[in-house]
């Protein structure tokens, strides 16, 4: 179809390659057209950025009717050579399969939705087509991310994503913190970034300059991937180092710190970017690099995603404010998809990456048109909104249950899967007990928050009635996109069956697409009773959560703050967020600082002043012993340097010419004698 | 009589010069004007000048028995001599320390000290060059106290005086003995005596030293130097340029012919010297070089005082020559002589926009150059290229003369000296970029006024400035002039 | 014999005789002093060029040499009295301690 | 016809000698007509910059050797020569010289007093850059390499900020000591060649220096120890230009005190000069000492990265009486850290280390002239670099915030940006010799990012401060300079390879050399 | 010992005794007279070394015209008795040793070198016609020089000590 499509209207080119360029360039068009001229468009340019995503949607609808039709064994693959030196070249090109098409539909479909939704959002900001600028590039990136058909295209835009994401969560950036948050999210995404950087140094140097995907993958099936380092086989060293870019991009421990702070940028990038797109990145680039994954990196990732998991999901208990949990839900999230992937469920951990995609952004956006209606992120000045914003209402509630896990619902098909697998796993390698168990925990948590925000939100009194009053249902840019992404949280949008349980979908493999795309034709299938295990398990824990949430947000039968109370320690843990941040700021930031102050004083003081003004020797290794630049002592001691030493010579030596005459003749005797003394005695 | 007259034409130079000396006090007495007696010495020297090229022609020869040698060296040094001359009478003119009436006066000095300089280059004899150093040393203890209401004058002329005539005494002893030695006056053959004897190295180093503490002064070499600052600080401004230039470079030319034909020998291969066996004057040479440059420049760092601190570059500056001098090898002389040359346009043309400055100023203070680059750009520009030149800056004429110093230590391999050398270079840019600092860094106050030149300094400058940039640009001619007239030595 | 003269003797005069003048010039204070200290050494290099011509060179040259130290020390003499007297009328001094305007 | 011809002949002369012909008629025109003046001196930089255009045009890019050869004996007593050609690496260098000298020529518009001096010593500058660039005679390159200093001194000395004197002087003398070291390395190299020649390409020959044993005061010196320490003395020479650490300290002082033209001129060219030379002249005349030398050289390369970035971070976080929050003088710590990557690539002998190591010379050329001249754009406005000091400007001047951004991003290696390519070439090629150095080299991307993302917060993010609610945005004139360098900056971020292609064949051969050793 | 031996060692004393006194003795006219003695000392050595014409010249030039105008200088200055006149001893100690350290290096020269002595007979006197030949041959052109000297010297010294 897609084919066809472009064979008529650009006969002269390739088809496919055409496609892929205009999927990939209309949104940096809608960029560059919104950077330069934006402002004085027709209602700031919106539509521009609009139509674009709309035609690059368009375009990933059709090739993923033609990928269902043309079966999982789809592959399209082009490149150019892009630096060309001798002996070394780097390519450039696309590389287009079920995983880049599935990626593509949700990277679409997801921005196209949110597009529509700011347009009502964000309809009152100064920086309106600047703001649409920064959604298409970021949509250019996150697309480039997906086609990208080597790991060095793929860093390029991976960081290029995280330019975008610092320029719109730093969009308003008259907020100190919004400016703080962009600039935090940027590097400590980078630090993960390097770590990545370094995985594809190591990955580059082992292989020769190999940096295809589908190379790189027969080069390790080979066994060529040789070398040790420190007794870790290079191998698992460059997993883990890919691993750790995405680790820093989807937020898993230890540098999560980065996403709830990003929340600070307009809540519809939040949904997109912060939500379900970009921080999935680090899970699509961890199932892309799949077949690379030795099983002990493999066994790394899974700790990190299921510890993510459950650690996230304990910080969103206490937390007021509504986009924060969400924030706090969707690192637990990715934990889940990153310990689905750890344990080998390279299916569920991509489809949950999907399902989670739609509902995430829902509720995000449900929380924006919320944020948008009462003009407040606290929780604790909502309430008993339900009447007001029906709409809004329902698709949140669609949504929670979709997160929660809840039969009929998206979630529960895909998290069931991983926690399915993972119990398996844990079944067939009982040491690593604790990564379902973190799994099942982290649900139940989910199921409590979730259930916690919507009874706050939605039920009960009206706390703030100022802002209650004002409150007022959605327009329909921003209320469409959440009805569809609500329908899209449903199970059987993805099974094809109501329930939600793949056995039981009405039209054949197909209707269960993800799983259809993605599943290797040889992959063997766990045992069932593991999956129904894992079933009822996290049933369970859903509903006891559900349950604690319902008594204590709704009857409240259960003091919140006596809970909070009794256990005042671990509140206070969860409220300070298990001090992570507290922990960088003294273990990194402070030290840092220290460093930088340190050094800078080093380079003013003793290279500067002692081994280039100075004679060093003496007093450097009296200064290094003290430590202690601001040494009085030392400073006077150090402050002149060689210049000044050969000035201060200079200054002493002319005192030799004293102005008498005699004295003069003197020196002159003097040295003769002095020689002639001196040659006598040699 | 024939030989008188080969004889007379071949000191034809001087005795223009001679002739000169003698019309300039007669112009002066019969036209009272001085614009007549300024140019009867110009075109003195210019005829002289003229003679000195005219009489390339004879062959390199001794003259007047024995006393004198007609050979290139001596000619280009004659040649040197009188251009430098020239260019003194240039500055004096209208120079506010050179009073008007006494012009007449100065030029005869100052000729007379020509006539010396000349015919010691060209001394070949002990007596000769004796006789000629005292005329030089003589006169010039009289032109440095030219200012005689000036007790800073009169103090240089008696702190000259004294130190120059124990110099010369010393000097004389050292000649003495030399003479005691070998029985004779011509230094070919007391070389000749001194090469085949068997000497006490000790008695050989004594001679060695006290006759160096005749050329040391001149030359104003460590420990000799002392001198040099105060004269030079107290002397009139165009006297102590030629201080600096002329009677140094004739130093350094009977320096190197006295070392070279008395001390030193050739060593068998073209163009290269050996020392007296056990007699390393070489070293003791480099030693006092290293000493030489670093203390003139570490002395110049704090100076006030512009001729004082050129004075003290004047010294460090014959700290590099004596680099080429210990090499003992013809790079290293045509280095000395190729330095000397741009040393001369250099360092007058410093010394020159001193005297230009202190005209109006009425003292050589560095302050008074504060804001000259915008006041008076010209002025100032040249006096930053003589500045940089001095330090040794390309494209200036002072880097190519470094450079072939430094490639004749390079050739010989002394290479610690060439480190002292060049880390002398960046000591010295530290104070001449002090001036430059002054002229241009520093705005001008209001109140100062551009300098009023008359045509004839801005010529002057002119003719200063461009070999400095011209010789650093193209010196081939330069060069190919100066290591042709490193012919000294005439077997006998 | 050590007491039959020879040139030795004579140098070992004009030794003592330099060794004086120079300490004369180094030491005296007034300036006319040193002068005379400067005349000393002249004196004995004059001797010295007259012993050698008689005793080594076996010519005149060295006589005639002694001869020119004369006329040179008779115009240092000159010049450096007039020189004196310049100073002597502007500083009324003629100390050469008072001399050291010019230093470092 | 025969004109062109005879221009493209002489193709590297006129490049070369157009700025002082500029300079010839600067000096003729009267000092007061200062409009005049600066528009003879953008003609005459803009004529020498289409010459260079002209060069890259008729380049013949699959040539290692050298092009454009023009060969005149000078002093043929001492065996010098007027020589100059190009080849793939001194044709980036020309590029960027004489395209920042042009657009400098605009930045300079701010100087209104002493204009024809300052032109003048900018036009003088100019053509000692290029010069350096094109000698192939060692006393060529060292006359050139020493014309620079002059100007430079009286740029930062007479136009420069409140310490200008200090600095120009520190300047001078620096870079006189590093220069002397290098005349006497020219000066042996010039008697221990036989036959005797100052030829860069001679004495680049096998077998042409015959150094000797060597013995000072009783150290005696075999002819292997000799060439090192002939190679360090070349190298501290070129090192301090670079500058490597420890010999860096001149450079944030100078950059800070220097007027944004010179700044500009600065980082994006002198600092070249450093590594230029390395490569034209250490590289190849002494490959075994190169090779022996090379894990000191990414050594240093590791610490200017490193150190470099935490000193520009220190300004952030040093208050000012300590030397510290200055936004210049962060921008010149970084050139620190971006050299240091140059000297990494160069040190490691692969295509791509040495290929980035260039390229990453000629971006780092372009961002941080770029950055150089934004700041100038706003210290024109409010006289004051103080990071500290601003806040909130996004909101103001939103076009010069893009800009700002882009060089700043650009600098810290965003891909997409030309510097990214250089440093991912030099990482490339240096992890495969040694990954230790190249992974602590790492390090330096997230300090970069760290401050440069801190300075911009603190410039341009949060409220306004309200000292500047009517700071103008950048005019007409200032976008003329920073839009050329942004579109390159972007243009070779996608597509490098009009630059690569210039070079990688000389470098390819330069290797080769290398590798034998 | 001859008699010539006699009156080296009487010359010799003659000469030494007062050049001591010059030197040492704290008034400065003591000491410009004590310089009468030694010139004639001079003089007297050279008689003793033949050299009769320069032993003339000696006297003449040395007393007749050094020594006078050193002495007027002496009378010139005012308070010739004062204590300004009068010289500290310490200043004489450095002096004193350098030139005893000097002195001994020149007496061993002097003992130790192999003078070359070639003297046979003795010149015969008187000189003078000898020397003028000489200085009118080989010798022309110092003459000439010193005439050179002797005029610049003395317009030198006239214009120094001219008042204005």
């Amino acid at each position: 179809m897609l084919e066809s499509l472009f064979l008529k209207f650009l006969p002269s080119l390739d088809p496919m390659t055409s496609a892929m360029v205009m999927l990939l360039g209309m949104p940096l068009l809608g960029f560059v057209i919104q950077i330069f001229i934006g402002k004085r468009l027709f209602r700031g340019g919106d539509w521009v950025s609009v139509g674009t995503i709309f035609v690059s949607f368009a375009l990933s609808v059709l090739l993923f009717i033609d990928l269902l039709s043309s079966g999982p064994q789809f592959q399209w693959t082009t490149s150019w050579t892009w630096i060309d030196l001798p002996h070394f070249q780097l390519t450039m090109g696309i590389l287009v399969d079920p995983v880049t098409i599935l990626m593509l539909l949700v990277i679409t479909t997801v921005s196209f939705l949110v597009f529509l939704y700011s347009i009502g959002y964000m309809h009152e900001d100064p920086r309106y087509s600047r703001y649409f600028a920064y959604l298409s590039f970021f949509s250019f990136s996150m697309i480039g991310l997906v086609l990208a058909d080597n790991l060095f295209a793929l860093y390029i835009f991976w960081e290029l994503v995280g330019l975008a994401s610092y320029l719109l969560i730093s969009f308003w950036f008259e907020k100190p913190e919004a400016a703080e948050a962009g600039k935090k999210a940027f590097i400590v995404t980078r630090i993960g970034d390097v770590g990545m950087f370094i995985g594809i140094l190591i990955i580059f140097f082992e292989t020769n300059g190999l940096l295809h995907f589908d190379s790189i993958f027969s080069y390790v099936a080979k066994g060529q991937f040789g070398g040790e380092f420190l007794g870790i086989s290079l191998l698992t060293l460059a997993g883990i180092c890919i691993f750790l870019g995405a680790v820093g991009k989807s937020a898993q421990f230890p540098l999560h710190i980065w996403l709830p702070d990003a929340m600070e940028g307009p809540t519809p990038v939040s949904a997109l970017i912060h939500a379900a797109t970009m921080v999935a990145a680090g899970v699509y680039l961890v199932t892309r690099m799949f077949p690379f994954f030795t099983p002990e990196a493999r066994t790394v990732i899974a700790y990190t995603g299921s510890f993510t998991a459950i650690f996230a999901a304990t910080m969103a208990l206490t937390h007021n404010d509504i986009k924060k949990v969400l924030a706090y839900s969707t690192i637990s999230q990715l934990g889940i998809m990153m310990m689905g992937l750890g344990v080998g469920a390279y299916v569920a951990g991509f489809f949950h990456l999907v399902t989670h995609a739609a509902f995430k952004a829902c509720l995000f956006l449900c929380a924006g048109s919320v944020i948008h209606a009462l003009h407040t992120q606290d929780m604790r000045e909502m309430g008993g909104i339900r009447k007001k914003m029906p709409i809004t209402f329902t698709t949140m509630g669609v949504a929670t249950l979709a997160l929660s896990g809840i039969p009929f619902f998206s979630g529960f098909v895909s998290k069931d899967l991983i926690l399915g697998e993972s119990l398996s796993f844990a079944m067939e390698n009982p040491s690593h007990f604790l990564i379902p168990l973190f799994g099942f925990l982290s649900t139940g948590l989910t199921a409590f928050y979730m259930f916690r925000l919507i009874f706050m939100t939605f039920y009960g009194e009206p706390r703030d009635s100022k802002k209650f009053d004002h409150a007022h249902e959605s327009p329909w840019v921003m209320t469409l996109p959440l009805i569809i992404l609500s329908l899209c949280s449903l199970a059987i949008f993805f099974t094809g069956s109501p329930l939600g349980l793949g056995e039981l979908s009405l039209w054949g493999e197909k209707s269960q697409w993800v799983k259809y795309l993605l599943e290797p034709p040889s992959s063997s299938e766990h045992p069932t009773s593991a999956h129904l295990y894992a079933l009822i398990l996290s049933l369970t824990m859903a509903g006891c959560g559900i349950l604690f949430a319902y008594l204590i947000y709704y009857k409240q039968t259960l003091s919140s703050e006596k809970i909070a109370e009794k256990f005042k320690c671990i509140y206070k843990t969860l409220t300070h967020l298990y001090w992570i941040d507290e922990l960088y700021e003294w273990a990194v930031i402070h030290n840092l600082l220290r460093l930088n102050t340190l050094l800078a004083h080093f380079d003013n003081r003793v290279i500067d002043q002692v081994l280039v003004d100075g004679w060093a020797p003496i007093t450097i290794s009296t200064s290094t012993n003290s430590g202690d630049f601001d040494n009085r002592a030392i400073d006077q001691m150090l402050v002149d340097g060689t210049g000044k030493v050969v000035r201060a010579s200079g200054k002493e030596v002319r005192k030799i010419q004293t102005g008498k005459i005699q004295q003069y003749l003197l020196v002159g005797l003097g040295a003769v004698c002095g020689i002639l003394i001196l040659l006598t005695l040699v | 009589m024939e030989s008188l007259s080969l004889n007379l034409a071949l000191y034809s130079p001087e005795i223009i010069l001679s002739i000169t000396l003698g019309f300039v006090l007669i112009v002066q007495m019969i036209s009272q004007s001085r614009l007549f007696t300024f140019l009867t010495a110009l075109v003195g020297l210019m005829v002289s000048a003229g003679a000195t090229l005219a009489i390339k022609s004879f062959s390199p020869q001794f003259f007047f028995a024995n006393q004198l040698s007609h050979d290139p060296f001596s000619l280009f040094f004659k040649l040197f001599f009188i251009i430098a001359t020239f260019f003194t009478f240039l500055f004096s003119y209208r120079s506010y320390e050179i009073d008007e009436e006494r012009g007449a006066e100065f030029y005869l000095l100052t000729l007379a000290v020509t006539i010396g300089m000349c015919t010691l280059v060209a001394s070949i004899n002990l007596l000769t060059l004796y006789l000629s150093l005292e005329l030089v040393s003589i006169v010039s203890y009289a032109l440095a106290g030219f200012r005689k209401e000036h007790p800073a004058s009169n103090e240089a002329a008696i702190k000259y005086l004294l130190y120059g005539a124990f110099a010369s005494g010393t000097m004389l002893w050292g000649l003495s003995l030399l003479y005691g030695f070998t029985g004779s006056l011509n230094i070919y053959s007391i070389n000749a005596t001194l090469s085949t004897a068997s000497l006490n190295p000790l008695a050989l180093y004594s001679m060695v030293l006290m006759v160096l503490f005749g050329f040391g002064f001149k030359i104003t070499s460590v420990p000799f130097h002392m001198w040099a600052p105060d004269v030079y600080h107290g002397a009139p401004t165009p006297t102590a340029a030629f201080f600096t230039v002329a009677p140094k470079a004739a130093g350094f030319a009977i320096f190197i012919r006295f070392f070279y034909s008395v001390f030193a020998n050739n060593s068998g291969l073209p163009d290269q010297w050996i020392t007296l066996p056990h007699v390393d004057w070489a070293f003791l040479m480099a030693i006092l070089s290293a000493v030489t440059m670093t203390l003139g420049n570490l002395s110049a760092l704090w100076q006030k005082n512009a001729k004082r601190m050129l004075a003290y570059s004047s010294i460090a500056h014959a700290g590099y020559m004596l680099m080429g001098f210990i090499v003992l090898s013809k790079e290293g002389l045509v280095s000395i002589l190729f330095y000397l040359v741009v040393y001369f346009f250099m360092n007058f043309g410093a010394f020159f926009v001193v005297g230009l400055l202190a005209n109006k100023t009425k003292n050589e203070d560095i302050s008074g150059f504060k804001g000259l680059g915008w006041t008076s750009p010209l002025v100032a520009f040249s006096m930053a290229v003589f500045l940089f030149s001095l330090t040794g800056i390309p494209p200036f004429a002072g880097f190519i003369g470094k450079v072939y110093l430094f490639s004749a230590l390079v050739q010989k391999e002394i290479y610690w000296l060439l480190v002292v050398a060049i880390l002398n270079t960046v000591i010295s840019l530290y104070y001449y970029t002090y001036i430059v600092r002054e002229m241009f860094l520093v705005k001008p106050v209001n109140s100062d006024k551009a300098l009023v030149l008359s045509p004839l300094h801005v010529f002057t400058l002119i003719l200063l400035v461009i070999p400095t940039f011209i010789f650093g640009l193209y010196w081939e001619p330069l060069f190919k002039y100066v290591s042709n007239s490193l012919q000294f030595i005439v077997i006998p | 014999m050590m007491f039959a003269v020879d040139l030795r003797h004579y140098l070992v005069l004009s030794a003592i005789l330099f060794v004086l003048g120079i300490i004369g010039i180094l030491s005296r204070k007034n300036s006319v002093g040193i002068l005379m200290g400067i005349e000393l050494v002249m004196n004995s290099a004059g001797i010295n060029f007259v012993a050698f011509s008689k005793y080594v060179a076996a010519d005149l040259s060295g006589q005639i040499f002694a001869l020119f130290i004369f006329v040179i020390a008779a115009s240092e003499v000159v010049i450096a009295l007039a020189i004196i007297l310049r100073i002597y009328q502007n500083k009324t001094t003629v100390d050469i301690e008072d001399i050291k305007d010019l230093k470092c | 016809m025969t004109y062109l011809g005879f221009i493209r002949e002489h193709l590297l002369t006129w490049i070369v000698f157009l700025p002082v012909v500029g300079m010839a008629v600067v000096l003729f025109l009267p000092k007061e007509k200062a409009g005049l003046i600066r528009w003879t001196s953008a003609f005459f930089t803009l004529l020498s910059f289409l010459a260079s255009l002209e060069l890259c045009w008729a380049f013949d890019r699959s040539e290692a050797g050298l092009q454009f050869v023009e060969k005149m004996a000078w002093i043929p007593t001492f065996n010098i020569h007027y020589y100059v050609g190009c080849d793939g690496l001194s044709i980036t260098m020309i590029l960027l010289t004489t395209l920042l000298s042009f657009l400098c020529i605009f930045a300079s518009w701010s100087i209104k007093e002493g204009v024809k001096g300052y032109f003048l010593m900018f036009l003088l500058l100019e053509a000692g850059m290029l010069g350096v660039f094109v000698s192939l005679d060692f006393f060529l390159f060292y006359v050139f390499w020493e014309l620079m200093l002059l100007p430079m001194y009286f740029l930062i000395g007479i136009w420069g900020g409140p310490k200008k004197e200090y600095a120009a002087i520190k300047f001078f003398l620096y870079t006189l000591f590093g220069s002397v070291l290098m005349l006497v390395v020219m000066l042996a190299f010039y008697f221990y060649s036989e036959p005797h020649t100052f030829d860069l390409l001679e004495l680049a020959r096998p077998q042409i220096l015959k150094i000797k044993d060597l013995n000072i005061f009783g150290i005696a010196l075999t002819i292997v120890e000799f060439r090192r320490v002939l190679f360090i003395l070349l190298f501290i020479g070129f090192a301090i230009k670079v500058p490597i650490f420890p010999f860096h300290t001149w450079l944030p002082l100078a950059h800070v005190e220097a007027p944004t033209p010179v700044s500009v001129i600065l980082a994006g060219v002198l600092l070249k000069m450093g590594a230029y030379g390395l490569l034209r002249i250490s590289f190849p005349i002494l490959p075994q000492e190169t090779y022996w030398f090379s894990y000191a050289l990414a050594l240093l390369g590791l610490v200017n990265i490193i150190y470099g970035a935490f000193c520009a971070m220190a300004q952030i976080t040093l208050p000012q009486d300590r030397g510290g929050n200055d936004w210049k003088k962060l921008i010149a710590y970084s050139s620190i850290n971006h050299m240091g990557y140059v000297l990494l690539g160069m040190a490691v002998f692969t295509t791509e280390g040495i290929n980035g190591a260039v390229f990453q010379m000629f971006n780092h050329g372009l961002t941080t002239a770029m950055l150089f001249l934004l700041v100038g754009v706003v210290y024109d406005r409010v006289h004051h670099r103080k990071l500290d000091g601003f806040g909130g400007l996004g909101v103001q001047v939103p076009i010069y915030t893009g800009l700002v951004a882009l060089a700043s991003f650009a600098s810290l290696g965003l891909p997409g940006l030309s510097s990214f390519i250089s440093e991912a070439l030099v990482f490339l090629g240096s992890f495969k010799v040694y990954p230790s150095i190249t992974i602590l080299a790492t390090l330096g991307i997230v300090i970069n990012a760290a401050f440069f993302l801190w300075a911009l917060q603190k410039i341009f993010l949060g409220p306004l401060n309200a000292q500047y609610k009517n700071l103008a945005e950048v005019n007409f004139r200032e976008l003329f300079t920073l839009v050329p360098l942004s579109v390159l900056i972007l243009f070779f971020g996608v597509y490098p390879m009009p630059v690569l292609n210039l070079m990688k064949a000389t470098l390819d051969r330069l290797l080769t050399l290398l590798q034998a050793a | 010992m001859t008699a010539q031996d006699v009156f080296f060692y009487i010359f010799a004393l003659i000469t030494l005794v007062p050049a001591f006194v010059c030197v040492f003795h704290p008034n400065i006219l003591y000491a410009g007279l004590s310089l009468f003695g030694s010139f004639f000392g001079v003089a007297g050595i050279y008689v003793l070394l033949g050299a009769d014409f320069i032993a003339a010249t000696q006297v003449l030039i040395y007393v007749g015209g050094i020594l006078v105008l050193i002495l007027f200088a002496v009378m010139l200055s005012k308070n010739i008795y004062g204590a300004k006149f009068q010289d500290e001893k310490k200043k004489k100690i450095l002096p004193g040793l350098l030139g005893l350290i000097l002195l001994g290096f020149l007496v061993k020269f002097i003992l130790t070198t192999p003078w070359n002595m070639t003297l046979t007979d003795e010149a015969p006197l008187p000189t003078v016609s000898r020397l003028g030949d000489l200085l009118l041959t080989d010798y022309l052109l110092p003459f000439e020089l010193a005439s050179i000297l002797l005029l610049a010297a003395l317009i030198g010294a006239i214009i120094l000590a001219r008042s204005k």
